[in-house]
């Protein structure tokens, strides 16, 4: 089992969700986060200063998924994220984490492991 | 769902009386206006102040007559709406203290009071409270004249209205359409004030039937006692903007609802009095403050020169209360709080309430100064006697109001209006006010415990566990207040022409 | 950059010309002044109920003329102030219903209407709506009288004007510098309630450009036409408080503009419609009410009993319509939500605006019934029809404005004002109505359809689609209305000096 | 805490001051009164414009007595509420701006003025600012009346005010109590604009005795001077509603309050200028802008055509100001901000304060226009000169009122009030309104300097920078502003009685 | 070492802190998040028309333990987290991923490894 | 590779930002939560009653890093993170976390590994 975690520009959440759905994947937690990295910050104004904002706002994704799953899912994320014209991918759309997970535990019935996912 | 279905719903039996009684009314209006306006044409007009009209058309008929002075109509006017600016102003200010989950649904307790009590006064609650009934017996306790039920009986051009018990305001009589509309407000803001009382916790369709009775059993009679020359103005009782009317029964009957519908859950540990927007509470007190000007100011009825001191006494008592209340924090906790500077404030604004037209100028600092230091002592009784006012209806109104009630009994001076107080001497008005004062606990207290009790047993009142927990917004509006999430991610310099 | 590139560029046409016509303007004033007043000393003022001045110190020359009412001139100065407080009321209704990448962007829309239209109006928007034309064909359809171009042969301590089209009115005249200001924050709300159609997709530059154009195309002629005694008031069409000329045209209009527009991106799938703050609506909901007492019972111009029945029909018809979009929530899918009961009031507010001062008392909670209902239904319209009315300013203002002009012509009562309706058995009102609100609709929508039609030709109306998906804060204005991050974190007791 | 530790803790010495002198003067206050009363019996009563009084019931005795203009006395109420809004306003205006964590301490800045100055204005501050000194000499420079302090000496009733230096405003006298209350306002606004530049790093005790102090020794004099018929008055110098008195004043005070407290840790580098809500400010600068129409028009003390001319004027001038600062922020960065409309709008009110009962009503879009850009260019001399005026109070109010007192010396015109300026070719009028606005310069600058520096040296005036990197909301005040978590989670279908 | 990531209902969250005490467990890192899995989502009202809403909100807990420390944490969370009546569980009730911890470090002296968490 | 969570108070976010960039460790993530933990909470208090606030806010910083990294970067962590006077570190400060990562994936081009760090 591994957890993924992804982290995509928020205008591509919902293209992402649906990008899971079609390779099943249909559970997955979401979270805001803020991002710094390659893509530079923009500018905002307040009475003539400049005032630049680098923190910029990304969308978390963490999702378990069986061994199965992991090239999938990563693929459609892949695909799904990207934002540039015509489907390229431009600077700011985001990484992806592959990290091991050792066991997972539905809370609502006690199911261990990867049927539990 | 099917129309059928819907209408046999409990819940919604008031909705469907009140349509009733609307349509029907509507059907007859035009028949029974007439023979109302025919029966009694000039009702309560009294040709007062008429200027000498030169105007460049000349106008026939009852648009020639003014028998009201436009200074104080204009005045009347500002004054209803700064009174109808007090329901948003309350809503701000109950809904920003309340946890994120309740903040809608806190603010609708007002905007629902707004919809269900206008409408209410208009049809018969305006009657009940300043109709004169013929018998003087039943005068002593309720209205009643039809010519006021959906003021079929009145024209709106010659009707005219004094002050009641303002003695300078006799002498500038305003149009009773305002005085009526002016009264509405004052109807409408006191059962808001008790979802204080009963906020987090109570179901929505419960709340609606509750002001309406409330508002008909209750605020109607106990206007009429004092305002509409009933058996405690007759006495001698004066209550000049609503200290006992508004703000006693509006707490007391908040305390007895808030022990009948029970805790909220966690109270009184857990973080459940975690305000979830004071930027938005301190707003909200700035608009009651602002619209209270209405409130108090307007009681004259006339832009006089009591309605000018009413309106110097209600500022200097309220910046004064804001300041003890901060001045007791600081002594008890060594922070002076800005939810502190705002229920002082409030505190102050319903001390001077009763009294603003009556009392010496300089007695307002010292009425606020105790306003402020007692009922902060007030919203601290919840924690001994463990009942939960939520927001503090009962410790800030009706503390406050029984508090400006007496104080309007020590201070009252013949330098501003006709009743004297014990600074004057006249120590039997204490007597008066202590009736008042009594009256307005013991009528809103039984009411109270009447209407709850028969809400309880028909459609409830209190929310499922579920939606307690969940939140009142999406259980009872199925709303949320405040979003998660969807904060645009700006990226890029624009091009140039995207502006 | 440098200046002279930025004034090449296409968007900033509007501002360049703006300048130069006031430049000009100021240039000339002086001598334009002193030749108009010179001209027509006493154009508009008609001397009326001068008082006895017996004033302490003897004041002479003009100033001690008083041709007007001071109880008036204090309830116009009052509600002048009271209808603009609607464009902040307005900013924070629409404002709170937006998501939260475009809600200063949606506020900007109110307040740059503000700032666009009074200076239109005051350089020749009164003038155009106002003026009286000495050619009387010209007269019928729009005002002409250079002495009115910024207000330059103005006396602004005689000049006077009695209530336009209302019969007690002309008793108790105003300055004519308070009328002027009272009807241009008419002008400014109208174009401003189009953004409800618009919002979330509208360039900044389209929309400063289209304010303007409308506003002298549409606008100040539909005003003309009813209350500056042109075509439409001559035949007997009333519009108290302009149901048609503000909401009928600005309903109309929003519904082509966004036709015109097309559909935000997503709609009508996908979470488009989450309001990012309902509690600021409300609260912009409950300032429009305020402020709308000032646009209604101001609209007769004197604190006169007009003006106080005009005012009681707006609040029971407001309060009624709140409770009947609750009611018709209820009956379709069980949940009375706090955008319903906002949405409600302002829908009664909408339809009682044309009658509030013509319509029987007991008829105000019948329209705001059937506003409450029938603006449901108006709302639902775009999902069958597949337009993106985003904020419902056609579903709202567009169809309330219509019933209220309707049920003007129904409603009338000589007992209120000189018109009668149907109930008083004067069935053409009805026809005439029909003829005011028609007109409206056309001239609205061929107008905008003109204008936007010669914008997206030239500065394109529609923002990029990079703005759209990140948000018109960021794209139009720079700035973000919601942030994330920076809460402070506090840790630790502080020391005791620390306040 | 022990309450006799408490009290001799020092930043608790202003308050055990104001409850001693408070008590001290409650106590003696009905013999003084009665004193007073007899000494000085129709001080300020001036009788005029008496109507026939026919009233329905006989008013005997004072009473009876009208002699104040209810027009006029309507409007002066409306008025001060209206300006009373303003500190709400502001309150929303500079907590918007501010960083979350300093967002509640920032509006608490203004509540806590309208708490402390009412109070003093009340005491003492009224007397120092408009009683009239028995001796000439002190009368030039100060206030001195017994009869004054808590209008102990005031007949509520009788005693009027015409108005001050308006030349239609000595017909139409309204009661005292109201000229107070109105005044009151601005004493407790003009403090509370220094919030401005000394934002998000002043310690809460400092502030309070600063805005008392200040109000004190520079406010109430400067008052005097030029609208209590001080020196400047005899002059010839004018300001109408306060462009010297209460903008200039609080903007260079705030400026050197500024500079002495020194920059806030990390400007100017960092986020340091993050608005945390520009809604909310949208929504302060429309209620300032709401309310200023009390504060100009209202400061003509009636209702007359002078106070509709300032009205207009106010308007004109407010909207075009908003252009301009949207105008200079496209050509300075290609983006018109949202703040920058409400900054140019607040530039607006402030440089027409002064100007707007004297200059021609065409004059008004001009001052508008270099109001906007000036000050635009005043907000850029913080980073030229690295002082931190933290949210412009200089920049703004500071270069805004010294543009509107000379310009109120250019286009100063006969056709609107008694004073003439250049474009009627009296070039002196310049030189005056140079000294008015210089005096005030003067004042403001050694009277905070001195403040300041005092306290200081005794209870000091910044917070511990633990408290300024954790926020004032929670160092000062044992709050927070904005809340993180407790977003409710609904989760399911609810039982269809949950409502 | 193990990082234990629950992801469970809000208004479990008091209920859950409480039984982590129990087995002596007190240091943890909560955040905001959005869930999307087996559970339904909500329907909001707008103006008549319903608004999916299918992100819901879950709290999520970020616990580093010891080995010994595992067991009896998941426990606790399995227990007091789940909503149902008579504490049976319900879908929505979260889940809960175990992931391998390979240090951990104290900032406020440095120490590191178990002794630190 | 490692994936680096640090927990750290909010006002030492700009430092840590400036420390990890002295390392040259330019990308991360943030996100805004609550913890709990030595550190005791504050009190807030509503019309004179007490009101503990026992969640703290923090920051927390998720940054994936190759080998050769990790210790610069946790050094940097610890150096900058800290508080006190004279930057000696006190109860609060926060913690860090080192994980296993077992790949990344940068969305825009695809890369994978070590050098789409
Ligand atoms: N090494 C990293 N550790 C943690 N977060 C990262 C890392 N690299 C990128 N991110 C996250 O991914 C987001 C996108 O990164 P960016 O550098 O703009 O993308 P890219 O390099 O893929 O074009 C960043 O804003 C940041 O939140
Ligand atoms: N495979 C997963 N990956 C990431 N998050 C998950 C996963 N499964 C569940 N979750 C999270 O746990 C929450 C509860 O999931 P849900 O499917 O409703 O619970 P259950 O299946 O235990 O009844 C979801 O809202 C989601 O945030
Ligand atoms: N074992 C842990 N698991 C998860 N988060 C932790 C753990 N220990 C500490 N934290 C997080 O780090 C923050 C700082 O912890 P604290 O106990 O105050 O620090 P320290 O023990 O280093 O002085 C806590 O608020 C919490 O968010």
């Amino acid at each position: 089992m591994k957890l993924i975690i992804a982290i995509i520009q928020p205008h591509r959440l919902e293209a992402v969700k649906q990008a899971l759905s079609n390779v099943e994947v249909f559970r997955l937690t979401v979270s805001d986060v803020q991002g710094y990295g390659r893509q530079k910050g923009h500018t905002e104004y307040f009475r003539g200063k400049e005032l630049q904002v680098n923190l910029i706002r990304k969308v978390r994704l963490d999702i378990a998924v069986n061994e199965a799953f992991v090239k999938p899912t990563i693929d459609a994320i892949v695909q799904s994220a990207r934002s540039g014209p015509g489907g390229k991918g431009q600077i700011g759309d985001g990484k992806i984490f592959m990290l091991p997970l050792e066991n997972v535990i539905r809370v609502s019935d006690g199911t261990q492991g990867g049927e539990a996912i | 769902m099917r129309l059928r279905n819907l209408l046999r719903e409990p819940a919604m039996r008031w909705l469907r009386g009140l349509i009733a009684v609307l349509l029907l009314l509507a059907m007859t209006a035009p028949a029974l206006a007439q023979t109302a306006a025919t029966a009694m044409p000039a009702a309560t007009a009294t040709p007062a102040t008429t200027q000498a009209a030169s105007a460049a058309a000349p106008v026939t008929g009852a648009w020639a007559q003014q028998n009201y002075d436009t200074g104080s109509t204009a005045w009347m006017l500002a004054s209803t709406a700064l009174v109808m600016i007090m329901m948003p102003g309350l809503a701000l200010y109950y809904g920003g203290i309340v946890r994120k989950k309740n903040f809608l649904a806190t603010m609708m307790t007002s905007y629902s009071a707004l919809g269900i009590i206008c409408v209410q006064w208009f049809i018969f609650g305006y009657m009940l409270a300043f109709g004169t009934s013929s018998n003087p017996i039943v005068q002593k306790f309720i209205g009643w004249d039809p010519s006021r039920i959906m003021m079929l009986g009145l024209n709106p051009i010659t009707a005219v209205t004094g002050a009641p018990g303002a003695p300078a305001g006799g002498q500038f009589p305003v149009p009773e359409t305002i005085f009526n509309m002016f009264q509405a407000m004052f109807a409408v803001i006191t059962p808001a004030l008790i979802a204080g009382s009963v906020a987090e916790r109570m179901k929505f369709s419960a709340w609606c039937a509750f002001i309406f009775l409330w508002g008909t059993i209750v605020y109607d009679p106990l206007a009429h006692f004092i305002w509409g020359n009933g058996w405690l103005a007759q006495m001698g009782a004066v209550d000049f903007a609503g200290g006992t009317v508004v703000h006693i029964s509006s707490g007391v009957s908040g305390l007895v609802a808030a022990i009948m519908l029970g805790k909220r859950a966690g109270y009184p540990k857990g973080n459940i009095i975690q305000p979830n927007s004071l930027g938005l509470t301190l707003t909200g007190a700035g608009l009651l403050w602002f619209g209270w000007y209405g409130f108090n100011a307007g009681s004259a009825n006339a832009a006089n020169g009591l309605a000018c001191a009413a309106f110097l006494n209600t500022t200097i008592a309220t910046a004064m209360a804001g300041l003890a209340w901060n001045f007791a924090e600081w002594v008890h906790h060594r922070r002076p709080t800005t939810l502190g500077i705002a229920s002082g404030f409030v505190a102050g604004l319903v001390a001077i309430t009763p009294a603003c037209g009556y009392v010496a100028l300089w007695s307002s600092p010292i009425i606020g100064f105790l306003a402020g230091v007692v009922c902060y002592g007030g919203a601290q009784l919840k924690t001994i006697f463990g009942y939960d006012d939520a927001l503090d209806a009962f410790g800030v109104h009706g503390i406050g109001g029984f508090l400006g009630a007496m104080l309007t009994g020590v201070f009252a001076s013949t330098a501003i209006n006709t009743t004297a107080g014990v600074i004057d001497g006249h120590w039997i008005q204490l007597w008066y006010q202590f009736c008042v004062a009594g009256d307005a606990v013991v009528l809103a207290a039984v009411g109270t415990a009447v209407i709850v009790f028969v809400l309880d047993k028909t459609i409830g009142i209190r929310v499922p566990e579920q939606v307690e927990i969940e939140g009142l917004d999406f259980g009872l509006h199925g709303e949320n207040g405040w979003q998660v999430g969807d904060i645009p991610a700006p990226s890029a310099v624009l091009p140039s022409n995207a502006i």
